[in-house]
């Protein structure tokens, strides 16, 4: 199994006819995604790809039986289209553009909870299921089935992380971006919570950074009775404090924020931590070998 | 994007919150020529904080008192950062300081309200908040925050005040984009009005397109900032100068940080934080290259983009370019992965550009040339 | 309190939408200083509406056009109202003019879009209007509007443009409280792009409590008013001059249009409504009867009194006590009922007056009065 | 029957230790009306006229059991009180205040529904139903129970043509004050309705002005087969265009607001309509004896 984005799931690309819309679907499509229908607001277009494009979602959605979306619109528009794709029934919404007002993120949040969906975002590359279907961007070469879940607030870390656990044959059953915002879609804790349920899923690796919250519920999770066995890479060891690191959330603002305190509270609950990337896998087979 | 006292004061006025009648004056000499109701508090307008306990406010019972302090608060400098100005207001009669803000908070889902009875110094050292948390804003609910109050604020005449005041701090963040609103202290004076003594206002620079006095302050802001940091943030580069000698020049944030903390287990100091993603442009990248070139601290460049959305076969294409057409001596170090990487690899290896496998050996590569001296 | 072109525009502005780069001038001295892109377009700022066909718009090639064109709309008056500046734009070269508003309507049970390919003034001639109910603020759909804009809009870039403008619009009245933005005409440029040529936006005056500029510019409208109507808006009393001779000292405006609908049947005219429901109490009935005592062309006072809340003996008192303090030689006539009206007709009695027991009798009698040239 | 309030309605006053609060459950209390609850914000209060008070309406509820409630507090406090009412359940709220802004109207319209309460006003005496209990403040001596239901959007019109009815010998069942605001809790075409289901009520009497939409709602009512008889008073007959009566929502914009469009669409509908308050009687008789 995977979570999200499974082999049989029906991806609609909303806003399909920009340059990246045109790009990440082909590149999906080409990853072995069943890519069934895109939108492009209120304009006729011919197909993407060979994918038809629709007015608005429910007309993607009533010809395609589309079930998950992913949005390739400005930070602007971004509320209007993740809206309109829950209120057509999309159970998984996935925002990958940065710059999203906190407002907005707070309000999709909401909206995506009394709709019963998933918002994933903003500022992630998406979501894959190494070897069945990805909805993002990601360069897929990272990525190969296996048993590790991973969840990741950053998506230039994911690539390079993935990269090395594939490269020494730890494969990943989902790979997460649950992106660098204060306010998300779908939070660490959540992810963690599908990654368990998950049957696959034997180990998960969370890949931190300093500032943010995240990884103080990556360490409670790791601390419940029953938690599989979890690796930790915090990133940020050396970041100046009080200066934004790229990323909205990545900001040290008070000791919680710390890489320090985030290792230390990640290793009294037992996670298998490590502070450098070099020291990723090694921290990933730990916490597969203890899962056995 | 965190506002001067003054200017959070206004937006504060604007919904209706009592904040101290003020004056803002940019020299000793225009507040001079001020009526001014004595005595007064002269008070740094600076963005950092812990300005109270650095001296930045100033008590002045005269005109000429008045002009000493201004004179000597703008000269000073808080947390380096030089005052814009002066805000002068009248002393207030304090008779109890306490806390309040509103913020954006995970845990909440949205908006979380922040109450001390003691506010001022004591919240600075880490006394404990009350804390009620909202969500959205329209989900304040004024008998929950009435409730998580009962237990700290004796005074209920203070706590409907509180109550009342905080319903307009969440409303404010959430119509005018605001990701904090505190106001502390929160002062209660005599009759037991509260006013707002200080204020924190901070606003989503995200929001830029749909709030112009956001858009204006970031203008102004980044006219503000060292000329090479306002290039990099004309050209939608994230810069932060550190004090070392690599200049990384990179893609994404999270893998900037990892490179990073490479750079310094290797003995090595990155001399920046240089994060081109929001731009990943043969422009952008000119004026990455061009902004290290121009600072004597770098003694070598290390460019790791690991891209996805960001093909690298084009990135590969400009960095040959660049390299081709650039002046300066300074040894640069390569590290690219991601999309296409296998044509990127092509393109550079035609360029005879060296591509590091891994970030490791960029980080050691660069270090190798920062210890030869770099510039060659 | 619908605010004038140019500060309705402020406000469009502040949420990014695009407008006129415009300057306000108050004379035609202070405009002729400026530096103008000519052709510019002269428009008086008046908040009655239809100023375009009345020549509130002057186009002017040259500075003294310009100076000319501002000094004659400033002598003149629209709606009887006379202009407060003129506001002097770039002239718009309009490819098409579109209409677009955002308005509180019960039927929407909140807000409702209304559109129009075809805007300008055939929208003020009654053109029908594409309608998309909105509700509360949050429940903006993009996709309903482009659904309704569907059939009516054919270019699907402005359709696109329309509904992000439309969602600003409603954000805009929401977090500033107003009930009306109205952008008539929307200007189409060549480019596609659309200005909002004019703007008519109404705030909502009970939101002054959380709102300083809607209680700034309350104070300043007020103060513009004549000195009956500003002071009765002090005193909270709520007067509108009509043209007739029977001065109605009224509580609640169901009841006072009964009576002046009564007043009217029966042959006479009111001199005005004066609704002192908001400041039942001495000091404001003692205003309205000033406010009457000083109207030469009120002839008689009615009072007429139905109260809920307001208590009729302590109206019966106020009324003994403010007829034995009275000046004038006006007459007075009282139909007072409500809650204690026992002990109301009983105070009356007692002080004298005669309290009518239906509203058609005081109508009868003060028009007796009237006839008779009131004012013994 | 009687709609919206009974003798069995339990009710709270919110506000109860300002002056309006205090005069008013002295009123209610002595027209039988059974208060049981009041609160006074976060203080605690000594009871008022034997009534208990409490610091929240969680609290009056569990206390008390209160099911409906009217708020006498300041429009800038309104939201938040009607709000709480309905999180502790009460399903009838009144706010008689004035001045609310359009927007706070807009929104506990909103959240009664969502709640499943239902809200009253802003800007209204409230509702009686003579001879069982009053929430609000209107004169009690001008109402006695009978079969007229009545609605209105003035407050002392109300007052002057219930004193008329009364003195006919033409009793109501229930009398409710929707408001003069345009935006309101329940609306005209709603308090119809609720009548309309009253089997008591046999004749409805609607007391409207010039301006906003309801008396159209009025006549849409009438000329459905199966309407009770319906006469109407509507007043502003003289007033001029363009000037807001008093009332928010009594001001003439277009042609709809005005008196002669309300009174030949209500006559269309088979109202008994009447432009003047001394014709009320006789229309309210003629649609009583068609009821018959």
């Amino acid at each position: 199994m995977s979570v999200l984005i499974h082999a049989a799931s029906r991806l609609l690309v909303q806003g399909i006819t920009g340059n990246v819309g045109r790009f990440s679907t082909r590149d999906m499509i080409a990853y072995g995604t069943r890519v069934v229908a895109g939108t492009a607001s209120g304009r006729s277009a011919d197909d993407v790809g060979g994918v038809p494009v629709f007015p608005g979602v429910k007309a993607a959605c009533a010809a395609t039986q589309a079930d998950a979306s992913i949005a390739y619109v400005p930070a602007s528009a971004a509320f209007d289209h993740v809206i309109e794709a829950f209120e057509a029934g999309i159970g998984l919404v996935i925002y990958p553009g940065d710059e999203l007002p906190v407002q907005d993120a707070i309000e999709l949040r909401a909206a995506a909870r009394a709709s019963d969906a998933i918002f994933i975002g903003p500022n992630t590359p998406g979501v894959i299921s190494p070897g069945k279907a990805k909805a993002g961007f990601m360069p897929s070469f990272c990525y190969a089935p296996g048993p590790l879940g991973v969840i990741s607030r950053s998506g230039s870390l994911s690539y390079e992380a993935c990269f090395r656990l594939t490269g020494a044959g730890l494969g990943q059953t989902t790979v997460i971006g649950i992106g660098g915002d204060p306010i998300k879609g779908l939070t660490a804790a959540e992810a963690l919570d599908l990654l368990h349920a998950d049957a696959e899923t034997r180990a998960i690796v969370c890949l931190g950074e300093i500032g943010g919250g995240d990884e103080y519920a990556v360490a409670e999770y790791a601390a419940r009775p029953g938690a599989k066995p979890v690796a930790a890479l915090i990133v940020g060891r050396k970041a100046p404090p009080g200066k934004k690191m790229g990323h909205a959330g990545a900001l040290i603002g008070s000791h919680a924020d710390t890489h320090s305190a985030k290792m230390k509270a990640l290793e009294r609950a037992g996670v298998h931590a490590t502070g450098t990337i070099s020291g990723l896998v090694a921290a990933a087979k730990r916490a597969l070998a203890a899962s056995r | 994007m965190l506002l001067i006292e003054h200017e959070g004061k206004a937006l504060l006025a604007g919904v209706g919150v009592a904040v101290p009648p003020g004056v803002v004056a940019r020299s000793a000499d225009t507040l001079g020529r001020r009526k001014l109701p004595y005595p007064v508090a002269v008070k740094a307008q600076v963005a950092s904080g812990g300005r109270g306990k650095a001296g930045g406010v100033v008590r002045a019972d005269s005109p000429a008192q008045a002009r000493a302090a201004a004179r000597k608060l703008l000269a000073m400098k808080f947390g380096g950062e030089k005052p814009r100005g002066v805000l002068v207001e009248p002393w207030l009669a304090i008779e109890r300081e306490l806390y309040l803000s509103v913020t954006v908070d995970a845990a909440a889902d949205g908006y979380a309200v922040l109450y001390s009875p003691r506010g001022g110094v004591e919240v600075e050292q880490g006394a404990a908040l009350v804390r009620c948390d909202v969500g959205p804003a329209r989900n304040f609910r004024a008998y929950r925050l009435r409730e998580a109050l009962a237990d700290v604020e004796a005074d209920a005449a203070v706590r409907e005040r509180v109550v009342a005041l905080a319903h307009r701090l969440v409303l404010l963040a959430s119509s005018r984009d605001c990701t904090t609103v505190e106001i502390n202290p929160l002062a209660m004076l005599a009759d037991g009005s509260l006013v707002s003594a200080d204020a924190k206002v901070v606003r989503d620079e995200y929001a830029r397109f749909r709030a112009a006095d956001i858009a204006e302050r970031i203008d102004a802001e980044h006219a503000r900032q060292p000329k090479a940091i306002a290039r990099a943030l004309a050209g939608k580069l994230m810069l932060v100068w550190l004090n070392g000698e690599i200049g990384l020049i990179s893609g994404g944030a999270g893998m900037t940080m990892a490179a990073m903390d490479l750079i310094a287990d290797a003995g090595g100091r990155p001399a920046c934080f240089l994060d081109c993603s929001a731009n990943p442009t043969p422009e952008g990248y000119r004026l990455a290259f061009d902004l290290l070139d121009g600072e004597p601290r770098v003694k070598v460049i290390l460019v790791s983009i690991f891209g996805g959305l960001t093909q690298m076969d084009r990135v590969a294409r400009v960095m040959k370019e660049i390299m081709s057409e650039r002046r300066s001596v300074m040894p640069v170090v390569f590290r690219l992965n991601g999309t296409n990487v296998a044509q990127a690899n092509e393109i550079l290896a035609k360029a005879g550009l060296h591509n590091n496998a891994t970030i490791e050996d960029a980080v050691r590569e660069a270090l190798s040339f920062a210890r030869a001296g770099g510039r060659r």
